[in-house]
């Protein structure tokens, strides 16, 4: 991964952050630690835009359902949007778009 | 019929460059799209295997085979750790999604054939096939 | 130190699979863009040179080899066709330019060290190093 | 190399071609034909857009070497434009910039 931008949004509630590059083995324990920390400060609804993320593999899913087990306690969920085709294939063939929100 | 050999050391830094590798046969080669972002997940959830349950502490390698005819590309990948015992290898609960357990079934939904071996003393060898020009 | 082996067959619609996996481990290690040119360019080079001379008819394949490390790049490339001798290995004449026999000139323009020896019945082995953080 | 597009331009007296992709061992044999049975037609000046060529080698500068050695004798040269920095360094570098003519 190139580089993963988080913030708490106040107006809505919500974290944010822009995936950038590739969430592989290598990269996935940056995002895993950028998500933690997150929610550490504040547990709520996390949206994430993945208009660069180019690659993605279980290892980055393994993140996600890591966090999302975390956040459901509490009633939130992550929402996914933009999706790349070959990211998009990766949540339908696994069934994830079924339990993480996906929009577009 | 072609062969290519890869051998990479037992690191998560270098399941990129597998990757890259593996775009340029099959781009070579002629697959669309679609094609090569499939072969190219297959083969880095391979590698991750290999890096996170294939390595034994004295071994510091796992090796990728491309062989490469009219039918498809055919992709080897071998470790020398300590193997796995088949009824470990299950097919992931979705209606309860846990953090890992999804690499082989991502693997063989994206592999038109898919086949692994334990042998003794040289580990786990997972053979995944892709066919040309279906 | 890491290393990383790469077995291509003597075919040259492979040489651009050497150029990927060479990108992708230059970018790696963090090699900025002019160097990471630099680097494809002198490994195609080689691997030209490894087909086109290194090639007697029962060798088909040649052998890229990377060592990583805090120094920088190494890549050795070895054929095991006949050899050559040193004297034929010469500076290009720029002044009356011919179809060949740049090869070596523009590894040795690009790299920061160049070897290579001849082995008997090993062929040709070029090493090159690029040194990082220069 | 993706393709080559090579066709003559009356109006300037020139041969025209746009170099797409990568010249490299395995595609310079290609080159090499387009350009023959240009010159084979007729010789001229030769005038190659390279915006869209991302790498070259050896291989094609032999092939360029070659093609030049056969229109010089009639005064005719070959002009390349919009070279991406490393195919220029490698003219740079092997003193070709001074026997083909490059315009930017
Ligand atoms: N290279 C390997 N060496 C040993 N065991 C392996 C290897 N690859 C897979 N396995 C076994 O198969 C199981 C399922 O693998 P996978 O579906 O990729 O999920 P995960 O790696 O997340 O557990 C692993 O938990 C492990 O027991
Ligand atoms: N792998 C090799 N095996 C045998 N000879 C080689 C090899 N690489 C280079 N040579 C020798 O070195 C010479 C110079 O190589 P080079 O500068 O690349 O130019 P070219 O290949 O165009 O002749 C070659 O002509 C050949 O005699």
């Amino acid at each position: 991964m190139d580089s993963i931008n988080c913030y708490y949004d106040k107006d809505n509630a919500r974290w944010m952050a822009e995936l950038k590059g590739e969430i592989d083995i290598y990269s996935a324990a940056e995002f895993k630690k950028a998500l933690n920390s997150a929610f550490e400060e504040k547990i709520d609804d996390l949206y994430l835009d993945c208009k660069e993320l180019s690659y993605m593999d279980s290892t980055g899913l393994g993140v996600l359902i890591g966090a999302l087990k975390r956040i459901k306690e509490q009633d939130k969920n992550i929402y996914l949007k933009n999706l790349k085709p070959n990211v998009m294939k990766l949540f339908l063939i696994t069934g994830l778009d079924k339990i993480f929100i996906l929009e577009g | 019929m072609d062969e290519i050999v890869l051998v990479l050391p037992n690191k998560p830094e270098y399941v990129s460059v597998a990757r890259l590798t593996v775009s340029g046969i099959a781009n070579r080669m002629g697959f669309d799209v679609e094609a090569i972002e499939d072969i190219k997940l297959a083969l880095a959830e391979a590698c991750t295997n290999a890096i996170k349950h294939g390595c034994c502490d004295e071994y510091k390698e796992y090796r990728v085979k491309f062989v490469i005819d009219e039918t498809g590309l055919t992709v080897s990948i071998a470790d020398k750790g300590c193997g796995v015992k088949e009824k470990d290898v299950k097919a992931p609960d979705l209606e309860n999604p846990k953090e890992g357990g999804l690499g082989i079934f991502i693997i063989r939904t994206l592999m038109d054939e898919v086949d692994f071996e334990v042998l003794p003393d040289s580990g786990f060898n997972l053979t995944m096939k892709k066919y040309m020009g279906v």
